[in-house]
C-alpha cells in the first residue's frame, strides 16, 4: 500500500471525526468519544504506514494541486511527506490517541464532553494538517486553527474567569507573534512569488533571495514560532494555559501544539540556514528561554505549572538544538519529548483526578496508594532529568553535544545554559516527584488509583518515553537519516559530555532527595531565597510587565482615550460643523435676510408673546419696507446701468 | 416749435421718484396709491414723448399709455379694496400697522 | 428759448410742485386735491405733446374718475382729516431711496438723446382712438377688457361685508 | 434568450415593484406584507440565481449586459451588467435582504407598520442591488441615492432611542459625501470626449491615459468623498456607530452587510479604473487612512459597553483592511478587498442578527447586563455568536480570514511605483490590528457567552435559537464555513475579472 | 393685417370660460349648496381649459399674428400646455382645499382671468402686450390672496402682494417706456436688434434692468421677493399654489423671452447680475427655510430658493447658441418638474390644512401614520424638492447642472450643489415631523379631487425615473423662433 499517496487522509481524518461529533456525537453510544477515538485511530494506523515506508527509506514525497488564482499569486493545497513529517505523524497521532482515551475517563460526566472531543479531534487535525502542509499558507492556515482549538479548550471550563482569561492570554499572546508570522509570509512572497516552501528554500540556498531579505523574512517568521512555542518574551501563556483539563495540557501544551514553532523552523531549516543570524538567534532566543523557564519551575506549588515552565525550558532546548545542531537535534528531542511530557502530564492529570487539587502541598505520600501512575511518572522524570537509557537522555545529550561542537561564543553560551539547565531540570523534576509521592498525604479525602483508561495510556506512554530515544542514540543514528537524508552522519560519542550531562543529572536528583526525599520539608529551600523567590514566584514581573504596561492600557486608557477622541473630536467636528452652519444661518436670516430692517427681531419675538408689544417697533414685515427694497433694488440696478456693470 | 427730448424725460424721472418716495413714506393706504398713481403718470409722460419724438406710425407710445390709464384704473380699484379690506378687519388704513407676519 | 420750452417749464413746474404736495400735505383731501392739479398738469403736457386724444382721456379718467375713487376711499376708510403724522417710521429710507432714483434717472436720461429734440409743429388731435383699432392691439384689448372686469368684480369680492 | 439580457434587470425591478404592491396593501390585509416580503425578495433572489448559471465564471469582462436608452438629452444610459467584481455583491445583496425578510417574519421590529417597513426593506434592496450593477454613471448615482430615504427611514421610525439624531447624521453624512461624488461624475462627462456617462467608455478612455492627471486628481477628490463617507473609512466613519447602533436588526444587517460595500465598490469600479494616475497618487493617503481605521476601530471596540456598537465599530476596523487592499493597486489587493466586502457582507451581518436576536430575549444591550454565562444560558445562541466573532477576529476556514491575510499580503507587497517602506508600516499596523481584533472578539464573548448565568437572567425564560432565525441564519452560517473553506467560491470569480480591469487600469 | 383667431384661441377660449363661470355662478338659485356651487364652477373651468388644450394642441408651429406680437412656437405653446395642466390641478385643489366661504364663482372666474394672462405671456412678442398679459395675470392673484376673508393675515396678505406688485410695475413700465423710445418701437424683435446695435448705453441698460425688475417680482427673486412669504402664508393654500408655480412660472416665461431673444445681445452687462441673483436668492430662500415652523411659509421660501436655481440657466445666455438652446430647455424642464412637486406639497397642505385647521409642523406629525398616502406622497414631494434621486427633481437640477458646467460657469453649479445640500435640511424636517411623532389624530378623510391632484403630482414626481424621455426629451433645445 502506498501510504504517502493517501498521506492526504491523515489531517482529514480527524477532522471528519471532529464535524461528526460535533453534529451527530451526542446521540450516538459514548457520546461522541469513540467516533474521535477512530478517527485518530485511524490516522495513527496511516501515520505508521507512513513512518514504516519512510524508515523503508523512501524518499521525499510533495504533491501540491492547484487551489486559488488571485493575481500573480498561486496557492496550493497539497502534502509533503518526509523524514519530519512522518515522525511528526507518529508523535502526534500517538500522543493525540493517548489523549483521546485517557481523556474518556478524565472527563468522565463533563458537561461538554461531547464538544470537548470535537475539539481535540479537531485540533489533531489541523496540527496535523500544520504538519503536511507543503506551503505557507496552508502552514498558517493549520497555524492559526490549532492557536483557536487552544483557545477553545484551555477555557474549557468557561464558567470560572480565571479559564477564559488563561485562555484568551493563550490566544493573544500567541496571536502577537503571528503578526511576525504573517509578515514573513508577506515578505518571503514577495521576494520569491511562491508560497512553498521547497521552492523558497531553493532559492534561498541558490541565493536568489538577498541576505538581508531571507534574514528578515526568516526572523519574522521566527516570531510566530516564539509564540507558539512560548519562548521568551512570550512564553508567559503557557504556563496559564494549564487552567484547560489536564489531557489538553498533555496534547496541545507540552507535546504537539507548543512544538508547532520548532517544527516550523526544522521544516524551513535551509531558509534559516542560509541566514546565519537567524540561525544563531533561534539558539540564543533557545538559551534565554530555558534557563529562566527551568529557574520559574523550581519554585512552583502547582504540579501543571511545573511541568509547564518545564515544557518551556525544553522546547527551548529544542529550538538551541535546531538552532546550532540542525534539525535532527532539535526535532529528536521534540520526538522524545512529545512522550516523555505528555506521560508526565496525563501522570499529573492522573493525581490531580485523585486529590481533586492541583497542588503539590496537597499531596504526598502517594506512592503506596497509586503505583502506576508512580511507576510511570517515574520513568518520566528521570527521562527528564537525563538519565540514560531513558528517551530524552539521548535527545538531551544530543543537543548539549552540538552546543559543544558548535563553539563559538553562541555555542559556549548554549552549552553552558543546556548544562546548567540540566541541572536544575533534574532538580525540580525530582522535586515534584517526591513532593508528590513521598512524605505524608497531606491532602484532603481518601485518594485512589485511577482507572485502567487513564492507568492504559501511562503505561504505553511510559514504554515509549523509555525506549523511543534508541532510534536516535548515537550507535544507532537512524533518526538524522531519516530527517536529513541517508548522508547524514551520526556524531560520535563524546564522553566528557556524556558524563557532564548524566552527572549534573544526578546531581540534580540527588539534591531534589536530599531536600525532598521525605516529604515537604518545613521550609521549602526555593522559597527561601529572599529576593531572587520574590523574582521567580512573580515570573520576573513580566506578566505584570505586559498586563500593566500593556494589555490593561490597551484596554482602558488608550481605548477609551481613541474612543473619547472618537466621540468629541472627529463626531464633535461633524456636530460642530453642523451648529456652525446652524448659527451661521440664523447670523445670515436675522441680518441678511431682515436688510433694512431695525434690528434682529424673529421668531424669537413670537415666541416671547409679552415682549411683542414691547417689540412692536422693531417688528419686521412692514409692507412698505418691501416696496423699499424693490425700489432700492431698481436704484442699485440703475447705478450698476449707469457704470456699465 | 421744438423741446429737448430730455427734458420731459427728466420730469418724468422726478415724478416717478417722488411717487416712489409716497409709496414708502406714507402711512395712509390711500396716499400710497396716490403715490403709485404719480409713478404710472411718469411712465406715461415717457411714453408720449418718446411717441412725440419718434411720431411712429402705429402710435404705440400714445396706445400704450391708454393701456396704461386702464391697468392703473384696475389697480387702484383693486388697491382701494383691499385699503378697505384691511380697514375692516384691522379698523386702520396705515399699512404701518399691517405686520402680522414676522418672521 | 422758444415758446414749446416756455409752456413746457409752466407745466412741468405746475406738476411738479403739485406732486410735491401730494406726497408731502398733512392732510389727506388736500394731498387728493394736489393730486387733481398734478394730474391736470400732466394733460396739459400731453397737449403740448401732441397726444391731444389722450391729454382729454387724462382729464376724464384720472380727474373723473380715479381721483372720486381715492376720496370716496378716504372717505370709507374714515382717513382722519386734520393735521396729523402721515410718515412712516420709514419716510427716511424712501426719501434716500427717491432722491437717489431721481439723481440717477434723471443723469441717465439727460445724457441718453444728446441733441435729440421732439418737435411740436402740427399738435393736433391726432388719431388715438384710431390707432387702438389697429388689430396689433386686438388682444391686449381683449385682455384689459377682461381685466377690468377682474377688477370690478375682485373689488367688490373684497370690499363688501360679510353677508 | 432574454435570460441573459433580464435577468439581472428583474432582480433589481421586482421588489421595486413588489414594494409598490406592499405599500398599497389594504390596512386590514396588513398581515400580508411580511409574507410578500419574504416572497419578493425570494423571487428577486431567484433571478439573482438565475443570473449566476448565465454567468461565464472563466471570463473577467462585463457580462449580461443590457443597454437601453434612458436619458438622451444627456446621453445617459440605462446600461446594467456584471462583472467578477460586481456579481458576489450583487448576489450577495439579493441573499442577505431575502434573509432579512425571513427574519422579520418573527422579530418585526416595533415602532411602525409592518407594511411600511417591508416596502422600505424591498425599496432599499432595489437600490442596493441596482448600485452594483449600474453601468452608467447617472444611473449607478440614481441607485446610490435610492438606498439613502428608506435606510433613512428605516433607522428613524424602527430604531431605539437615539434614531432620529442617527438617522438625519447618517442622511446628511452621506448626501454630503455623495454631492462631492456627483461632481466629480460631471467633471467626467464633460472631460470625456465624447461625452458620456458610460462606465464602460470611460474606463476604456481612463485606461488609455485620455485625463490628464491633474484632473484626475480633482475628480479623485470628488469620488473619494463620496465613497469614503460611505465605506466609511476614517476619519469619516462618526455617522457609522450610531446609524449601527439605533438601526433596527435587520437595518443594522444591511447597512453593514451591503450599504459599506457600496463605497469600497465604487473605488473598485469606478475610481481606480478610470482614474488610474490619481489612484496611484492618492493610493497612499488612503492606505495609511486605512490603517488607521483598523487600529483605530479595534481600539474604539475595546472600549465600548454596548454590543451593537462594538459590532459597529469593528466594521471600521474591518472595511479598513478592505480599503487596505485596494489602496495597494495590486491584483492581490483587489482580489482581497472584494473576498473582504463578501466576508464582512456575511459575517457582520450575521453578527447584527445576533446582536438583534440577543437584544429580542434580554432587552438590554449594554455588555455589563447581559453579564455573561449566555453559553450556559443559550447554548445554542451563544454557540452560533462566538462562531461568527471567531469568524470575524479571521480565524482561517472561516470567512474572515482570506480577505484579511491577503490584504497584509498586498499591503506588504504593493503594486510598483508605491511608497515600499510605507505600506510595509501598513502592513504592520494592519497585522498588530488582527491581534487587537482578535483582543476585543474575545473579550467581547468573555463578557458575553463565558462565566455564570447572573441571578437576574436564571429564573428568566428566553427561548434559545428559533426556526425562523435558524432559517434565516443557516445560508450566512453555511457560507462563512464554505467561503473559509474554499475560498474559490469568491476568488474563482474576482480573479479573472481583477486581472481583466487591473490590466486595463495600466 | 388680419387677426389670426385660432392662434389666439387658447387664452380666448379661458378668458370666456371665466366670464360664462362667473355668469353661470350668478344665474343659479341662491338656494343650491356652495358645494354644488363649486362643482359647477370647476367643471366649467376645467371644461374651458380642456378646451384650450385642445387648441393648444393642435396648433401649429410656428404660427404668429397680431403683426408678430404674439408668435406661437414651440416654446410657447409647452408653457401654454404647462399652464393649463398646472391650472387643472390648482383647480382640483381649490375643490379639495378651499374654504366653504369662499365664492366659487368669483373664486374661479378670478383664477381663469389670471390663468388667460399667464397663456398669453410666452407667446408675447411685444412690450405693450406682455405688460397688459402680466398685468392680467397679477391683478386678480392680488384678490385670489385676500379671499380668506375670515382671517385678518389673508388682507396683508392680499396688501403685500399687490403693493410689491404694483411698485414693481411701475418699473417695469418705466423701463418699457425707456425701451420703447429707445428701439422706436414696442417690438420685441425690433428691440432685439437695437440691443444689439448698441448694448453699452446705461439708458438701454438701466431700461433693460428694470424690465427685468417686474418679472424678477414675479418670480420672487431677491430683493423683490419679501411678499412671497407672507402673501403665501395668508392667502388661501390653493392660491399659495397657484402663486408659487405658476405664477412663478409665468414670471419665468416673461423672463426666458426676454433674456434668450430680447436682451440676448447685452447678455454680457446683465447676465453676471442675473447670476448674481440667482446666487443670493437660493442662498437666502434655503437659509431662512430652516427657521421656518409653519410649513406653508417654509415652502414659501423653499419656492424663493427654487426661483434661484431657476434663475441660474437666464444666467448663462450669451454664452454660445449651444448652450443658450439647452439653458433653455433646463429650465423649461425644471420648472415642470419643479411645479409637479410643488403643486402636489401644497395640495396635500391644503388637505392638512383642511382637517387639522393649520399647517404648523405639529399639524403634520404622525401624517405618514394616518394616512400613508399623504404621509408617501409628501415625502416624495420634499425629496424631490431637495433633488435626491431617484425623484423627478434630480433630473432637474442635474439638468441645469450640465448646461452651467457646459458653459464654463461651474462655481454656480457648485453654489447651487451646496444650496442643495443645505435645502435637505428643512425638506427632512417636514418628513421627519410627518413619520416620527406617535399620530396625534385620526384617519384622514381626503377629498376625491385632492387625492386626483396629489395621484397626478405623485406619479409625475416618482415615476420620471422610470421614462426620464418622456418630460426631458419634449422641449427642443431651440424653441424660440425668431420672427
Amino acid at each position: 500500500m502506498d501510504f504517502y499517496r493517501i498521506a492526504w487522509l491523515i489531517p482529514i481524518l480527524p477532522l471528519i471525526g471532529s464535524f461528526l461529533v460535533l453534529f451527530i456525537g451526542k446521540r450516538t453510544p459514548g457520546r461522541g468519544a469513540p467516533i474521535a477515538i477512530l478517527g485518530v485511530a485511524a490516522s495513527l494506523l496511516l501515520s505508521l504506514g507512513v513512518f514504516f515506508e519512510m524508515i523503508g527509506g523512501r524518499g521525499v514525497y510533495e504533491r501540491e494541486w492547484h487551489w486559488l488564482s488571485i493575481g500573480p499569486a498561486e496557492l496550493g493545497i497539497g502534502v509533503r511527506v518526509d523524514g519530519l513529517a512522518s515522525v511528526m505523524f507518529v508523535v502526534v497521532t500517538v500522543v493525540s490517541l493517548a489523549v483521546h482515551v485517557y481523556s474518556m475517563g478524565y472527563m468522565h460526566g463533563d458537561k461538554r464532553y461531547t464538544w470537548y472531543f470535537a475539539a481535540l479531534s479537531l485540533f489533531t487535525g489541523s496540527m496535523l494538517n500544520l504538519v503536511v502542509a507543503p506551503n505557507l499558507i496552508q502552514l498558517l492556515v493549520g497555524w492559526e486553527l490549532v492557536g483557536i482549538c487552544s483557545y477553545l479548550l484551555i477555557g474549557h471550563w468557561w464558567e470560572e474567569k480565571a479559564n477564559s482569561d488563561a485562555a484568551i492570554k493563550a490566544f493573544i499572546t500567541t496571536k502577537s507573534g503571528d503578526v511576525g508570522f504573517v509578515l514573513g509570509v508577506a515578505l518571503l512572497f514577495g521576494a520569491t512569488h511562491t508560497f512553498n516552501m521547497r521552492e523558497i528554500q531553493e532559492l534561498a540556498v541558490a541565493g536568489e533571495i538577498p541576505r538581508a531579505l531571507v534574514t528578515a523574512g526568516a526572523v519574522l517568521l521566527f516570531f510566530g514560532a516564539i509564540g507558539k512555542s512560548a519562548q521568551f518574551p512570550l512564553h508567559v501563556w503557557l504556563p496559564d494555559a494549564m487552567a484547560g483539563p489536564t489531557p489538553v495540557s498533555a496534547l496541545i501544551h507540552a507535546a504537539t501544539m507548543v512544538t508547532a514553532g520548532v517544527y516550523m523552523v526544522a521544516r524551513l531549516f535551509e531558509l534559516f540556514a542560509s541566514s546565519g543570524a537567524a540561525l544563531k538567534e533561534v539558539a540564543l532566543v533557545g538559551a534565554v528561554t530555558m534557563l529562566i523557564a527551568a529557574l520559574l519551575a523550581m519554585v512552583q506549588d502547582d504540579i501543571k505549572k511545573v511541568l509547564a515552565y518545564s515544557t518551556i525550558s525544553q522546547l527551548a532546548y529544542m529550538m538551541a538544538g535546531v538552532g546550532l545542531g540542525g534539525p535532527a537535534a532539535g526535532v529528536f528531542h521534540l520526538y522524545t519529548q512529545g512522550f516523555t511530557k505528555s506521560l508526565l502530564f496525563l501522570g499529573a492529570g492522573s493525581l490531580i483526578h485523585a486529590v481533586h487539587s492541583n497542588n503539590l502541598s496537597e499531596m504526598g505520600g502517594l506512592r503506596r496508594v497509586m503505583p502506576v501512575t508512580y511507576a510511570t511518572f517515574l520513568v518520566g522524570t528521570l527521562g527528564m532529568a537525563g538519565i540514560p537509557p531513558l528517551a530524552s537522555f539521548w535527545s538531551k545529550d544530543e543537543i548539549i553535544g552540538a552546543a559543544a561542537r558548535a563553539g563559538g561564543g553562541v555555542g559556549q553560551v548554549v552549552f553552558v545554559a543546556a548544562v546548567v539547565t540540566a541541572f536544575l531540570t533534574a532538580f525540580y523534576m525530582g522535586r515534584a516527584l517526591f513532593l508528590a509521592f513521598e512524605g505524608e498525604y497531606r491532602g484532603h479525602g481518601h485518594p485512589e488509583e485511577s482507572p485502567p483508561v487513564m492507568t492504559g495510556p501511562l503505561v504505553v506512554l511510559a514504554v515509549l518515553a523509555a525506549v523511543a530515544g534508541l532510534v536516535g542514540a548515537p550507535f544507532v543514528g537512524a533518526f538524522s537519516r531519516w530527517l536529513e537524508g541517508a548522508g547524514a552522519e551520526a556524531h560520535p560519542v563524546e564522553p566528557g559530555v556524556l558524563a557532564l550531562s548524566v552527572g549534573v543529572a544526578v546531581l540534580g536528583l540527588l539534591a531534589a532527595w536530599r531536600v525532598y526525599g521525605r516529604g515537604a520539608p518545613a521550609r521549602d529551600p526555593t522559597l527561601s531565597l529572599g529576593f531572587l523567590t520574590r523574582v521567580l514566584v512573580n515570573k520576573y514581573y513580566l506578566d505584570d510587565l505586559y498586563l500593566k504596561g500593556i494589555v490593561r492600557p490597551v484596554q482602558y486608557p488608550v481605548a477609551r482615550a481613541v474612543y473619547w477622541t472618537n466621540q468629541r473630536i472627529l463626531d464633535g467636528a461633524v456636530n460642530g460643523a453642523a451648529i456652525l452652519a446652524r448659527v451661521f444661518s440664523r447670523f445670515l436670516y436675522d441680518t441678511v435676510d431682515q436688510l433694512g430692517v431695525d434690528g434682529a427681531v424673529n421668531g424669537a419675538g413670537r415666541l416671547v408673546g409679552g415682549l411683542g408689544r414691547a417689540l412692536r417697533a422693531l417688528q419686521w414685515g412692514r409692507v412698505q419696507r418691501y416696496a423699499a427694497a424693490a425700489l432700492a433694488g431698481a436704484a442699485v440696478l440703475a447705478l450698476l446701468a449707469l457704470l456699465k456693470v | 416749435m421744438s423741446l429737448p427730448l430730455h427734458f420731459p424725460l427728466v420730469l418724468a424721472a422726478a415724478l416717478f421718484a417722488l411717487g416712489a418716495y409716497a409709496v414708502v413714506a406714507r402711512r395712509n393706504g390711500v396716499l400710497v396709491l396716490m403715490g403709485v398713481e404719480l409713478m404710472l403718470n411718469a411712465v406715461n409722460l415717457n411714453l408720449v414723448s418718446f411717441w412725440a419724438y419718434l411720431r411712429d406710425s402705429l402710435l404705440a407710445g400714445q396706445v400704450f399709455a391708454l393701456f396704461v390709464v386702464a391697468v392703473a384704473a384696475a389697480e387702484v380699484g383693486v388697491g382701494l379694496a383691499i385699503v378697505i379690506l384691511l380697514f375692516r378687519t384691522r379698523e386702520t388704513a396705515s399699512f404701518e400697522e399691517a405686520d402680522l407676519f414676522r418672521w | 428759448m422758444n415758446p414749446g420750452e416756455v409752456f413746457f417749464f409752466l407745466f412741468g413746474a405746475a406738476v411738479l410742485v403739485s406732486a410735491f404736495f401730494v406726497v408731502t400735505a398733512t392732510n389727506v383731501v388736500r394731498a387728493a386735491l394736489w393730486l387733481v392739479g398734478a394730474l391736470l398738469g400732466v394733460a396739459a403736457l400731453y397737449l403740448l405733446l401732441g397726444a391731444g386724444f389722450l391729454g382729454w382721456v387724462q382729464v376724464l379718467v384720472y380727474v373723473g374718475a380715479i381721483v372720486v375713487l381715492i376720496l370716496f376711499g378716504l372717505m370709507v376708510t374714515r382717513a382722519p382729516i386734520g393735521r396729523q403724522r402721515l410718515e412712516t417710521g420709514e419716510w427716511w429710507l424712501g426719501a434716500g431711496v427717491s432722491l437717489v432714483l431721481l439723481l440717477l434717472l434723471s443723469f441717465i436720461a439727460a445724457r441718453a438723446f444728446p441733441g435729440a429734440r421732439i418737435s411740436l409743429e402740427g399738435s393736433a388731435l391726432t388719431g388715438t382712438g384710431l390707432g387702438i383699432f389697429n388689430p396689433r392691439y386686438v388682444l391686449p384689448f381683449e385682455l384689459v377688457s377682461l381685466l377690468l372686469l377682474a377688477a370690478l368684480v375682485g373689488a367688490i369680492l373684497l370690499a363688501r361685508r360679510e353677508q | 434568450m432574454w435570460i441573459e439580457r433580464w435577468a439581472l434587470t428583474l432582480a433589481v425591478v421586482v421588489p421595486l415593484v413588489g414594494a409598490g404592491v406592499v405599500a398599497l396593501l389594504p390596512r386590514e390585509r396588513e398581515a400580508l406584507a411580511k409574507g410578500m416580503g419574504v416572497v419578493v425578495s425570494g423571487v428577486a433572489l431567484l433571478f439573482g440565481l438565475l443570473a449566476l448559471t448565465r454567468y461565464d465564471f472563466s471570463l473577467g469582462g462585463m457580462q449580461l449586459e443590457l443597454k437601453l436608452p434612458w436619458i438622451r438629452t444627456v446621453g445617459a444610459s440605462y446600461h446594467v451588467g456584471v462583472d467578477g467584481i460586481s456579481l458576489p455583491l450583487f448576489v450577495l445583496t439579493l441573499l442577505l435582504t431575502f434573509l432579512c425578510a425571513v427574519y422579520t417574519l418573527r422579530w418585526m421590529p416595533e415602532g411602525g407598520s409592518a407594511k411600511a417597513f417591508t416596502a422600505l426593506v424591498l425599496l432599499l434592496e432595489t437600490g442596493m442591488a441596482g448600485t452594483f450593477i449600474a453601468l452608467d454613471l447617472i444611473l449607478f448615482f440614481v441607485f446610490w441615492e435610492l438606498v439613502l430615504v428608506p435606510m433613512y427611514f428605516l433607522i428613524a421610525i424602527w430604531g431605539m432611542e437615539n434614531r432620529v439624531y442617527a438617522a438625519i447624521k447618517f442622511f446628511l453624512y452621506t448626501v454630503f459625501g455623495s454631492v462631492f461624488m456627483l461632481l466629480g461624475f460631471l467633471a467626467l462627462y464633460f472631460r470625456a470626449s465624447p461625452h458620456t456617462f458610460d462606465v464602460v467608455e470611460l474606463v476604456r478612455m481612463g485606461s488609455s491615459g485620455a485625463f490628464p492627471r491633474a484632473f484626475q486628481n480633482l475628480v479623485f477628490l470628488g469620488l473619494f468623498l463620496g465613497f469614503a463617507i460611505k465605506v466609511p473609512m476614517w476619519p469619516f466613519h462618526t455617522w457609522l456607530p450610531d446609524a449601527h447602533t439605533e438601526a433596527p436588526t435587520v437595518g443594522s444587517v444591511l447597512l453593514a452587510g451591503i450599504l459599506l460595500k457600496m463605497g469600497t465598490y465604487g473605488f473598485v469600479r469606478l475610481a481606480l479604473p478610470i482614474l488610474p494616475e490619481a489612484s496611484r497618487d492618492w493610493a497612499p493617503l488612503i492606505g495609511v487612512l486605512a490603517a488607521i481605521a483598523i487600529v483605530y476601530g479595534a481600539l474604539c471596540c475595546l472600549a465600548q459597553r454596548d454590543l451593537k456598537r462594538l459590532i459597529a465599530f469593528s466594521s471600521v476596523g474591518h472595511m479598513g483592511f478592505v480599503m487596505l487592499g485596494i489602496s495597494t493597486l495590486s491584483r492581490v489587493g483587489v482580489n482581497a478587498a472584494v473576498y473582504g466586502m463578501v466576508a464582512h457582507g456575511v459575517i457582520t451581518g450575521m453578527l447584527f442578527f445576533l446582536a438583534g436576536s440577543i437584544k429580542d430575549r434580554y432587552h438590554v444591550r449594554e455588555i455589563q447586563e447581559i453579564g455573561g454565562g449566555m453559553l450556559a444560558k443559550l447554548p445554542y445562541l451563544g454557540g452560533v455568536l462566538a462562531y461568527a466573532a471567531i469568524a470575524s477576529l479571521g480565524l482561517p476556514g472561516l470567512a474572515g480570514f482570506w480577505g484579511e491575510v491577503f490584504s497584509l499580503l498586498a499591503a506588504f507587497n504593493p503594486a510598483p511605483g508605491l511608497p515600499l517602506g510605507l505600506y510595509r508600516g501598513l502592513a504592520v499596523a494592519g497585522a498588530v490590528g488582527t491581534v487587537l481584533t482578535a483582543g476585543y472578539f474575545l473579550w467581547m464573548l468573555q463578557r458575553v457567552n463565558l462565566g455564570s448565568v447572573p441571578e437576574r437572567w436564571i429564573a428568566k425564560p428566553m427561548p434559545d435559537v428559533v426556526l425562523t432565525e435558524w432559517v434565516a441564519w443557516a445560508p450566512l452560517l453555511v457560507l462563512i464555513l464554505a467561503l473559509g473553506v474554499y475560498p474559490v467560491l469568491v476568488f474563482g470569480v474576482t480573479n479573472p475579472a481583477v486581472t481583466t480591469f487591473l490590466a486595463l487600469g495600466r | 393685417m388680419k387677426v389670426d383667431l385660432s392662434a389666439l384661441a387658447a387664452p380666448l377660449a379661458v378668458g370666456s370660460g371665466g366670464v360664462v363661470v362667473l355668469v353661470v355662478d350668478s344665474l343659479l338659485p341662491s338656494s343650491v349648496l356652495r358645494a354644488a356651487r363649486r362643482w359647477v364652477a370647476a367643471g366649467i373651468s376645467l371644461a374651458a381649459m380642456a378646451l384650450a388644450g385642445w387648441f393648444v394642441g393642435r396648433a401649429g408651429t410656428p404660427g404668429e399674428t397680431l403683426g408678430g406680437a404674439y408668435v406661437l412656437d414651440s416654446f410657447s405653446l409647452y408653457l401654454q400646455g404647462f399652464f393649463l395642466v398646472a391650472g387643472a390641478v390648482v383647480v382640483l385643489v381649490s375643490l379639495g382645499g378651499l374654504g366653504d366661504e369662499t365664492p366659487p364663482g368669483e373664486f374661479f372666474f378670478l383664477l381663469l382671468t389670471s390663468l388667460t394672462g399667464m397663456l398669453t405671456v410666452p407667446a408675447s412678442r411685444d412690450l405693450l402686450l406682455l405688460f397688459i398679459a402680466v398685468e392680467t395675470a397679477s391683478a386678480p392673484a392680488f384678490v385670489l390672496a385676500g379671499l380668506e376673508r375670515k382671517d385678518a393675515r389673508s388682507a396683508e396678505a392680499s396688501l403685500k402682494f399687490f403693493l410689491v406688485g404694483v411698485v414693481s410695475a411701475a418699473i417695469m413700465l418705466f423701463g418699457m417706456s425707456w425701451l420703447y423710445g429707445w428701439a422706436g418701437s414696442t417690438g420685441l424683435a425690433e428691440i432685439a436688434r437695437a440691443v444689439g446695435a448698441r448694448p453699452r448705453d446705461p439708458f438701454l441698460l438701466a431700461a433693460l434692468f428694470f424690465v427685468m425688475v417686474g418679472f424678477g417680482f414675479k418670480v420672487s427673486a431677491v430683493p423683490f421677493h419679501f411678499w412671497a412669504p407672507d402673501t403665501y402664508e395668508g392667502a388661501p393654500v390653493p392660491v399659495a399654489a397657484f402663486l408659487s408655480v405658476a405664477s412663478k412660472t409665468a414670471g419665468f416665461a416673461g423672463l426666458a423671452v426676454l433674456c434668450f431673444f430680447a436682451f440676448q445681445a447685452a447678455a454680457g452687462f446683465w447676465a453676471p447680475l442675473v447670476a448674481a441673483a440667482s446666487v443670493v436668492t437660493m442662498s437666502l430662500g434655503n437659509v431662512v427655510a430652516l427657521w421656518q415652523r409653519n410649513v406653508v411659509r417654509m415652502l414659501a421660501y423653499s419656492s424663493i430658493a427654487q426661483a434661484g436655481y431657476m434663475l441660474l440657466p437666464l444666467a448663462l445666455v450669451g454664452r454660445g447658441e449651444a448652450t443658450d438652446g439647452q439653458a433653455l430647455s433646463a429650465l423649461l424642464l425644471y420648472v415642470a418638474i419643479y411645479a409637479a412637486a410643488n403643486l402636489g406639497a401644497f395640495a396635500v397642505v391644503s388637505a392638512v390644512k383642511r382637517q387639522e385647521g393649520g399647517v404648523f409642523f405639529s399639524d403634520f406629525s404622525g401624517l405618514g401614520r394616518r394616512s400613508p398616502f399623504l404621509g408617501v406622497a409628501m415625502t416624495a414631494f420634499l425629496v424631490s424638492l431637495a433633488g435626491i434621486p431617484p425623484l423627478a427633481g434630480f433630473f432637474g437640477k442635474l439638468l441645469i447642472f450640465l448646461v452651467a458646467i457646459r458653459s464654463g460657469a461651474v462655481w454656480l453649479a457648485v453654489v447651487m450643489v451646496l444650496n442643495s445640500v443645505v435645502s435637505i435640511f428643512y425638506y427632512v424636517a417636514v418628513a421627519k415631523e410627518m413619520w416620527l411623532p406617535e399620530p396625534a389624530g385620526g384617519a384622514f378623510r381626503l377629498s376625491p379631487s385632492l387625492a386626483l391632484a396629489v395621484s397626478a403630482a405623485a406619479l409625475v414626481v416618482m415615476g420620471l425615473v422610470l421614462w426620464p424621455d418622456a418630460l426631458l426629451a419634449l422641449p427642443p433645445s431651440a424653441v424660440l423662433a425668431s420672427p
